[in-house]
Parts: C-alpha cells; structure tokens; sequence
C-alpha cells in the first residue's frame, strides 16, 4: 500500500496506459503544454511527444466526435473534457454517435472511446461551473459510466475502461484531486460493474458514489457514536447500475438514504430509490430518504454552497430520522 | 460538360447515375405503398455527385455521409438489395434494418452512416483522418454534407482541427442551395462556401455539381492533395434536389420556374447528350442500360420484399459489445 | 367544444400570441418559408412579416441563446426547436444562461422566453431522431417544463407560457399533431402548475404526461374490461412537478404505475416514484411500477421500434400485476 | 501611441487603467489571505482595452463580457465597492455576491455578465441586438470574448447570424494569444482573427491592444457604424496577459522573456509616458490619483469587509421569479 493523491493516481493510470499501448493517446484541452488544468498529465507532452498528448482549440464538440472517429479508426483515445460544465457542448455527439452508432449499425462498429471529465462543485467556482450531470450520462444506453472515489479505482478504473470496446465514461469529482488515499499495490484489477460496501453495517444503508462517499463516510463514523450502524455502499458504476449489490444492503438494513450531488428532481438518487422501490419494497421499513443538492444554481460564497450541497450534516439527520427511536 | 471522355467511363458514370435515379423513384413508389417508412430524403438531381467522386476512394479510405446517402453508398459498392431492404428495415439490409434510409452503414467498405445531425458527421470524419495520420497510413476520409451544415458550430471547429492538424480529409460540400426551405442565402452572410472554407487556410474550389466530369476533375486534384500528406481540402459542388426535402414538402419556398431551369441540366440527361455527340452512346447502349438496370432494382425489391425481421429477440443486441 | 388537431391547436395559440402582443416573435428553423416542419405556422410568414416569423440557419445554440438575449432586451421571443433531437446543440444556453442568470446575477435579470420543441418517437424515424429527453430539462432548476397532451393543453398552454418571467419548456409530442381533440370554446385559462386526473378510478394510479398519455388512457379503458377500475393522471408540467395531485391518487388507489417514454434508468419516471416512495410509502399496497423504453437507441423497423416504445399492451400487464387476484 | 491625446481625456484613461490595476493587486492579496476564493482572472496587462472602449457606449448600450470582465465593470461605472463585495460574495456585491469574480453584473448599467463558458456570451449578445433592432433602437451591444473562443462552434454561428440579420452587435476579440495554456497558433489554423471575421461578410479590424489611443480611435469608428444601423462590426485587439492564467499556474507554456518582452509596453506605463513627454502629466498628477485610488481600493475592501452574507434561507430567492 502506498499513500498518494487522487491525482497522483489518476496520472499513474494515464501513464500506465500511455506505456503499455502505442495506441493509447490523450486529447483535450490544456492536456499538454499547460500540464492538465488539474495537473494530472504535468510533464507528459514531453515523455510523451506532441502527437500523443494532443492539446485541443476550445471546441468540446468537435474534440469529442475526433475521439469518436479516431476510435473508430483503430486508435485508443482518452480524451479529457475539462470539467463536466463544458460537456454539454459535446453531448450531442456523445448521445447521438458514440452512444448509439454500434447499436444503429447492426453491429458493425465499436467505439473504444474513454472520455474524462472532472465534475462536482465544492470549490466556490460558482452557477456555471459547479454541475454534477453524471445522471443525465448514466440516462444514455450505449455507453459505460464511472465514478472513482478512491484512488485505486481513480487508478484502475481508467485501465480497465481502456479494455472496454464500448465508449467509457469517466467522472472525477475535482474536489478529490488533492486527497490522499491508500492505493493497492500490484497490478490494479479494477472492475466496472461492481458496487462495493465501503463500511458494514446494519441498521441503515447509505448509499452514494464519487466525491460524496467521503461525506457518507463521515456521516457513518458520527452515526456510530449514536448508536446507528450504517452500511455505506458505493456504487462505483452508474450505468450499468449494480442494483444486486444495493438490494442485498437494504435487505439486511431495510433502511436506505441515497446520497447525490445533483439537483434532486430528476437526480440520480431518484433511479436508485425507484430501483429499491422496485426491488425491495418489501424489506423496507421506511421509506428510501434522498439527500441531494438544493435546486438552485450552486452560488459563490461558501455558506451558500455549503448549504446547497449535501452535507455530513443532512446525512445524518436524515439516517436519524429514518432508524427507530430506540436507536437513536 | 467539361472535358473528353472514354466511353468506357462514360457509361460507368450514367450507369451509376442511372441506378440512383431508378433506386430512388422505385423507392418513391414504395413509400407510397407503405413499404418504406419514416423519413426518405431523395438525391435526385444531385447523382452526379456521388457518381463523379465516390469511385475515386480506394477501399481504404473511409466515407462518412448524411442522411441524403442513398447515391453515396450504392455507388461505393454497397448492394442494391442490401440498401433497398434497409429502406424496408428488414434483417438484410446493411445495418441489418435499424437504420433505414437515413442510417446506411457498411463497414466493408468504410461507410461510417448516414448520420443524420446535421454537421454531426464532420468531427467524425476528423477523428477518422487523425486516426489515418497518426497511424501513417495515406488514406483519405470523404466528409460529405450539405450546406446547411455550413451554418453550425462543428462546421466552423472540425474544418479549424482539421487545418490545424493538417490531417487527411477531403470536405464535400453538396450544396444544392437550400436547407429544408431556407435557401443558401437566407442563412449564410456568406454564401461563396469554397471562400468561407478558405478563411480556415485550407485550399477550397466550386465546381460545377451537375456536370459529373467537372466533379471528376477536381475530386481527383483533391484526393491527390490530401493523399499526399498535404492536409485538408474542401470541395463546393454546386447541385440542386429535383424532389422535396423529403417525402411530402408543399415546396413552398421556391418556384416551379427555379425548379424547371435546373431541370434542364439533369446530369443524366446531360451526361446521356455529351455521349450521343461524341458517338459514345447509342439508343440501343442506353435500353441495355436501363434495362440490367430495372433488373437490378427489381431484384433488389425482391431480396427486400423476402428478406426477414430482425426477431424482436435480439432488440438489445449490440447496445454494448458482448464479451465472450 | 369544437374538433381540431393538435396541430391547429399550437397554430391557434401562435397567431393568438402573435396577434396580442407586438412584442411577440416566432424563431427557428423553417418556421418561416417552409411553413414550419409540423407546418404549425403554415401562412404565418405572409400573416406576421419576416420580423415576426424569422427562419434561423441551422445552429441550434446560437438561435436559443439569441433567444435569450432577445428577451433580456425586453422581447417575447418564441423559440422552435425543430425536435428535441437537436436540442443537445443548445442545451448549454439553455442550462447555463437561460435556466441560471436570474439566480446567478442575485435576482436582476428576468429572462421571458418560451421554447417550444416535439418530442418522441413512433413515427419510425430512427436513433438519433426519437428521443425523449424531457426529463433532463426538468432536472434543471429555473425553467418552467410542460407537456401539453391535450388540444386545449396545446394552445393554452403557450398562451400562459408567454405569461410567465421566466423560461417556459414546451414539449409537443409529435405523434399528436395529426390527433384530433375537442377544445373547450373560450378564453383559455390553462395553468403551468398542476396535474390533472384525466379518468377517475380507485385501484391503480396509472400516471404519465405528453404522448404517452392517450396509451394510457386506451389501457384504463381496457382495464376496466378487467374489473380494474384504473385512475390516469396527466402530469402535464414536469417542473415544477405537483406531486400533490399525484399523491392524493396514490392514497386512494394504494398503487401506482408511471409510464414515460424516455429509457427507463434515469428517466422522469424514477423521480415520479422516489417521490411517491418519500410521499406515500404507508399508503402503498405495492410497489410503484414504470412502464418506460427499452434502455436501446430507438430502431427503424415498426415491430422493433413498437418493442422499444411502452405500448399499451406493457401497460396492461404491468397494472394487472400490480393489482390484487380478485380484479383479475 | 497613435496620436495627440487631450489633458482630460489622457487623465481619464490613465485613472481608470491604474483603477484597475490596484484594484487587482489589492484582488490578487486578498485571494492569498482567503478572502477571495475560487477562480480569480486578472486582466492585468490588459487594461487599455477595456478603458479604451468601454467609456465610448452610452448608458443605453449592452455590455456582454467573460469571466475576464473585472475591467469592464469598473470602467462601465459600478462601484468598486460593489465589486470588491461581489469577490468577497457579500450580498452588498454587484451580484448579490452569488457570482463572485467571474459572474459580475449590473442591470442598471445594462451589464450582462461575466459570463464563464467561453463564446457563450455571444449568441446573448446577437439576441439582445436583435432585440434593439427590432425595436428600432439605435443601440449597441458590445460582446467582449477572448482568442479561446474564436475555436468555439458559437463563435461561427453568432457571426453568422449578426451578418446575415446586419444586427447592431461588435464583436470585441481581446487577442492575449493564449487560451489559458494554448498559443493562438497552437489552436487557430487562420491565426489572423480579423481576416477570419471578415469571411462572414462583416467588416474587421486589428488594432494594438495596449494602446488606449488606438484602442479608442477604432471603437469609435466600429460604435458609429453600428449604430448608423450598418450592421455588425468585429475588432481584434492584440493584447496580452502579465499575470497567469488565473491565481495559481506554472505557466510552462511561455516564457519569461516573452512575458517580460510584452512588460516593456506595459499600457499603464505607455500612457504616462507620452502623457508626460506631452507635458500633460506631472509627478505630482500621479501621485494625486495614485492616493486617490489607493483610498478608493481601501474604501471598496471596507465595504466588502462589513458586507453582510446573504442569509441561508434566500439560497432560493429568485430561482424564479417571484410573483405576487
Ligand atoms: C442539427 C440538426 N438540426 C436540424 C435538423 C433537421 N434537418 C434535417 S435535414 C435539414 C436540412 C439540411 O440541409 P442541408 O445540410 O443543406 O442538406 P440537404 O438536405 O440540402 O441535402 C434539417 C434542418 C437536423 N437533422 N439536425
Ligand atoms: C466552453 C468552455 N471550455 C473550457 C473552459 C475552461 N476555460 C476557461 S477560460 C479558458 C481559456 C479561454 O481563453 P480565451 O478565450 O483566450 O480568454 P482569456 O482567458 O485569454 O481571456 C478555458 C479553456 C470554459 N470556461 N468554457
Ligand atoms: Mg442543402
Ligand atoms: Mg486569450
């Protein structure tokens, strides 16, 4: 086990797979002379020359359906959008080519196209910077959708996406990049199919993904000092979902809050409780809770931002709320 | 027309224009009947187009075209049977009927859609030609579009990319002077489209679209470039569509004079005239033509009309990729 | 009342908002010359002039932003989209200017716009041209969602869309322009607020809003053949959704299925039944169910496109299931 | 500099430039001390393009800038009070402090924005054009974008559309030569961003961007045309940026020398120069306006510091309208 930062495990990946495979190359915005707007491919363009670690003019759209086509063409792009807030430009091509050209053809084509992108707020970047669209993305058949939250599966994660013959669709919360973490060593088998439990428990399962697990966590460790076992699972992959993983939790806990960074209408915490909805009614002992962000555009100053965002704080009431008095 | 011609290629040319134009009214007739659904964007007028440039692509090169591709994929090779029983959305066609007539794909030959956002196809084409260059093969990628196209965003990135990186693709503007009902002038503040492209630093000629030796000529000094390693290029062909936009259009946005004076120079017609004078084409050459040709298009019916349903079973086949 | 099709239903909203207000303009591809592609302003080019019907060239982002800007300097714009297809090109204008300048700029700018697009699939025109992405945009908070599924829906909807401050979404499916309905004679008083029961009944909630809702209703009908007497509920706004009228029907049905006609993971539907499942857990006999499509980029073919779509049959089945042994 | 400058009018331009000079380095302290947070873009450098233009449009004309835009707002006329408050995210700040840096704006001075996707105030800017054209109003909106956003798919399309519909928009390209990390050569294939403009059929100007005289002589002749109804205009001004990208960066993509080569034609420095050479400007001028301005900072972070925090329970105010 070593100790590195989030971005120190994003950058292995990258160089891992930059190494391994001639056809690996890295396209974006900023990605080269500048370093990577969140550092993570610093010194790459000149390990890695000019036609490998490509820096793009400002036109996601076109970026994006260059991936596509070169995917297409045999290569193996990572193309990096720089923060989920400038995707929209691209999503067009991301629904309407690489989504669906395999499906649409007959099979004739694939696309091994892995797209990543920073997403998340936190950091009092404001209205326009500050979205969590991972839900609108896992909404698209076609393609493959992650969220690393640690740094082995910000590591991993990458290296099996680039295995995948189908589009894969990386989302790194920006505010992690600098969090350190324990990553495994040895030759990283990371799956893109499993949620995992991050922490047993019993009484209640919290349920989350991405930058957000952290908070979830935290809010499990307090919840413990009251007397309330939480189960925290991590559920890693958004599309497609692991819904077994999330079943079995709330089977033995019949509780569930889902924890998302989005705004809640229409969040991805609204499949997960419609999935248990639909898969453990059951079992439940209350209803499955939601603790997403406030439906406002996410504002600078950080009391606002704070209290747009889920907090440790809102977790725990809601746990509360939900579990027998006697527990609390 | 602009030069001397072999009858040898002379009659490749009028065959090919011919199948279009007999694919397409039969493909006419049937969405009458039910046959054919959804839409049906016709090429007719525009044949000499595809005819003069697509058989210039070797089969390494790659073809990326819009929804009006009926003409661009049977002239690349694509069966007529396979293309006819896509428009009925039967199994055997050539993306196995999910497609239909705006979705043609055949990866055999490098035809990558048939897509149908319009300017969707442009930074495809790009990722296609990066693929060539880094991969230093000396393919070129035919982008085909319409001028419509020219109005959106990916127009004005991929055409910047694509000179920037100097990668191998050849832009084929088919501008055939409207967008649906919006004429070329109703939206670009510049209508010399070859003059827009060149503002990219990439060379950019208009030719004539109706005259398939024209377009022979400058697809031909434009492959050659591209091949070359030289970078981009880009091709305006000026055409016109003789038909509605797609199936039914009250084509209220252009006159039946316009329409009539186009007419007069149908490329077939024009093309069937050039070779009656030079003494490369006699009646007789045009029945044998025609004739193979109804042949060709009635088997094609055929292999449509008899060709299976994708079983419903398999609605979620390839989504994804399946692992073994 | 009298018999017309939807599609004379948004005409007659059109020229009544454009004969009203002067300040009132239509703009978007082929409005004009080509009389719109669904020909709803057939004859309004000679009718208003061509500053009033503006055909746009094809670009998608920069005709919804000027939209915006339009009614930032004090116009009410009214902008086609001509399908929801190529809504993506604009969706950044739409979700960082349109949806987030007022909150953003604390409360200064108002932004009085209304876009209008269809929606939906059934007409077999294929992947990338039969989306049904409504439930994206009611994710984003700042604009006002509707789906008008009804004759008198289609044009009092837009009237009291051009009412509203702020941004209006209106979602026409376009299966129903050729539909036929009885509009209610009058001065139009539609509301953008709540959802409305379109057939009483008391053991299952069958909820749904646009296209969908006349499958629908043709399955209540069936149903009652059944014994099983199925109340529908038209959501007709998406946002803000009045989960208040869908609740009340929950309570006295006890059971709910909600037909949407998006891909099911991520869809509106999943929202419908979190917030059934926060608001009416112990009301439920059973768990809420969602008729949606198939997670597959929509096929050509009618029988595949039918097996992709909620058809009527699905419909049925899934609320004969819900519903206890005896109503079968 | 380009030509003979008045006493008051060189006063003016000097003022406003070393307004927002130290209003930035106050800026650039206060982020260190976590006063300021998240993204802070400092248009140091660059400051002769906003005084040269910004005091030439009239109360009734639009301004649209970027995240770049704390220049423009001060000279437009909000206080920097209220702009130190809106870094600070005080609910005294110009935008209720929910925007901070890249998000000022001030309906009462028709200041739409700090907006931070870069080319999405564009087809804002054709829109609220639009909007005075259709009303007959003789006004101008004035969109200020930077290098970057040439690239952008909007760039293409609002351009377009402002020619074609000859709306009163200038477009206002403030050319530093990068796009955060990327040099103008490293992402236009056309690097001339004037010669581009043209080929939408508009007319376009380069003009040295750290020139106030030069900077003012063309706005004014691009403000007379548009406002004569004459359609859209577009200027390039060639400018440079002295500090990084934003607050933090290795800047690894230029080199020292080249920064310090720009540093020689500092705009501020340029001024006083010629002002002082013209006999216009004494040591004790300077110092009148520099303590004059270092009061003017010093009130302005007062009046941020005592600023009250927008209360938590109107996190949600003005989502939407409210109505009564
Ligand atoms: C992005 C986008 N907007 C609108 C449409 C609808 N549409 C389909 S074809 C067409 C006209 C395109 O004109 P052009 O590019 O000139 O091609 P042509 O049909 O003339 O061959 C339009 C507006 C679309 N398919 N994609
Ligand atoms: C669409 C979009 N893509 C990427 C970004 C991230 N970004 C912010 S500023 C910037 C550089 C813009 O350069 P330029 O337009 O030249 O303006 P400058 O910063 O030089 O003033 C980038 C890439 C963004 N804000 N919007
Ligand atoms: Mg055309
Ligand atoms: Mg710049």
């Amino acid at each position: 086990m070593t100790k590195i930062t989030y971005r120190e495990a994003v950058r292995a990946g990258l160089r891992e797979a930059l190494q391994r495979d001639s056809k690996v190359f890295l396209m974006g915005e900023d990605v080269g002379k500048y370093g990577g707007t969140y550092a993570c491919s610093n010194g790459f363009l000149d390990e890695f020359g000019p036609e490998r670690i490509r820096d793009t003019p400002l036109s996601e759209s076109t970026f994006v359906g260059a991936g596509i086509g070169a995917a297409l063409g045999g290569l193996r792009p990572i193309v990096e959008v720089m923060t989920v807030n400038f995707s929209l430009l691209a999503l067009d091509q991301i629904l309407n080519n690489a989504a669906t050209l395999r499906h649409m053809s007959g099979g004739q084509f694939s696309i091994p196209l892995v797209v990543r992108m920073a997403t998340g707020a936190g950091r009092q970047v404001a209205a326009q910077h500050s979205h969590s669209l991972e839900g609108w993305y896992a909404h698209i058949p076609g393609i493959t959708v992650v969220t690393p939250a640690t740094v082995t599966d910000a590591r991993g994660m990458l290296l099996t996406a680039l295995k995948n013959p189908d589009p894969v669709f990386i989302f790194e919360h920006a505010y992690l990049y600098s969090m350190e973490g324990e990553l495994e060593d040895g030759p990283p088998a990371v799956d893109l199919s499993r949620a995992v439990v991050r922490r047993p428990g019993k009484d209640v399962s919290l349920i989350t993904f991405g930058g957000n697990l952290w908070k979830t966590l935290a809010a499990a460790t307090r919840l413990a000092q009251d007397g309330i076992d939480a189960e925290v699972v991590d559920l890693r992959v958004l599309r497609p979902l692991d819904i077994d993983t999330v079943l079995a939790s709330v089977r033995t806990t019949h509780r569930a809050v889902v924890i998302d960074e989005a705004w809640r209408t229409g969040s991805f915490a609204a499949e997960v409780s419609a999935r248990i909805m639909e898969g453990a009614f059951y079992d439940l002992d209350a209803p499955v809770a939601r603790v997403c962000s406030e439906e406002v555009p996410i504002p600078y100053p950080k009391h606002l931002e704070d209290a747009a965002l889920p907090s440790v704080e809102a977790v725990l009431q809601t746990a509360r709320d939900l579990c027998p008095r006697s527990k609390k | 027309m602009t030069g001397p011609v072999t009858r040898e290629q002379g009659h490749a040319w009028l065959r090919h224009m011919i199948r279009i134009r007999r694919f397409e009214e039969r493909a006419a007739e049937l969405y009458q009947l039910g046959k054919i659904r959804g839409f049906l964007h016709l090429y007719i007028g525009e044949e000499a187009v595809a005819v003069g440039s697509i058989p210039l692509f070797v089969p390494e090169d790659a073809i990326v075209a819009t929804y009006r591709e009926h003409g661009h994929a049977l002239v690349r090779g694509t069966s007529m049977g396979a293309l006819m029983a896509e428009l009925y959305g039967k199994a055997n066609g050539c993306a196995r009927g999910r497609g239909g007539s705006m979705h043609f794909f055949d990866a055999s030959r490098r035809f990558f859609g048939g897509l149908a956002i319009v300017g969707g196809g442009l930074p495809v084409a790009v990722g296609l030609a990066l693929a060539d260059q880094m991969e230093r093969r000396a393919r070129v990628t035919a982008c085909y579009f319409g001028d419509g196209a020219v109005a959106e965003g990916e127009f004005h990135e991929a055409l910047n990319l694509a000179a920037l990186w100097k990668l191998p693709v050849l832009f084929l503007c088919e501008n055939n002077l409207y967008a649906m009902g919006t004429a070329l002038t109703r939206h670009q503040s510049q209508p010399d489209i070859a003059a827009k492209a060149r503002s990219y630093n990439l060379p950019a000629e208009t030719v004539d679209g109706m005259d398939v030796v024209a377009v022979e000529m400058a697809t031909r000094r434009a492959i050659d470039f591209v091949r070359r390693g030289d970078g981009p290029y880009f091709l305006e062909y000026r055409t016109y569509r003789f038909r509605a936009h797609s199936m039914y259009d009250a084509e209220l946005y252009r006159t039946k004079d316009e329409v009539a004076e186009w007419k007069r120079r149908d490329p077939i017609v024009t093309l069937e005239q050039t070779l009656r004078t030079a003494g490369l084409l006699s009646d007789g050459d045009v029945q044998t033509m025609e004739s193979a040709i109804a042949s060709e298009v009635e088997e094609a019916v055929a292999f449509a009309e008899t060709g299976p349903w994708e079983p419903v079973e398999d609605l979620k086949k390839d989504v994804y990729t399946e692992r073994s």
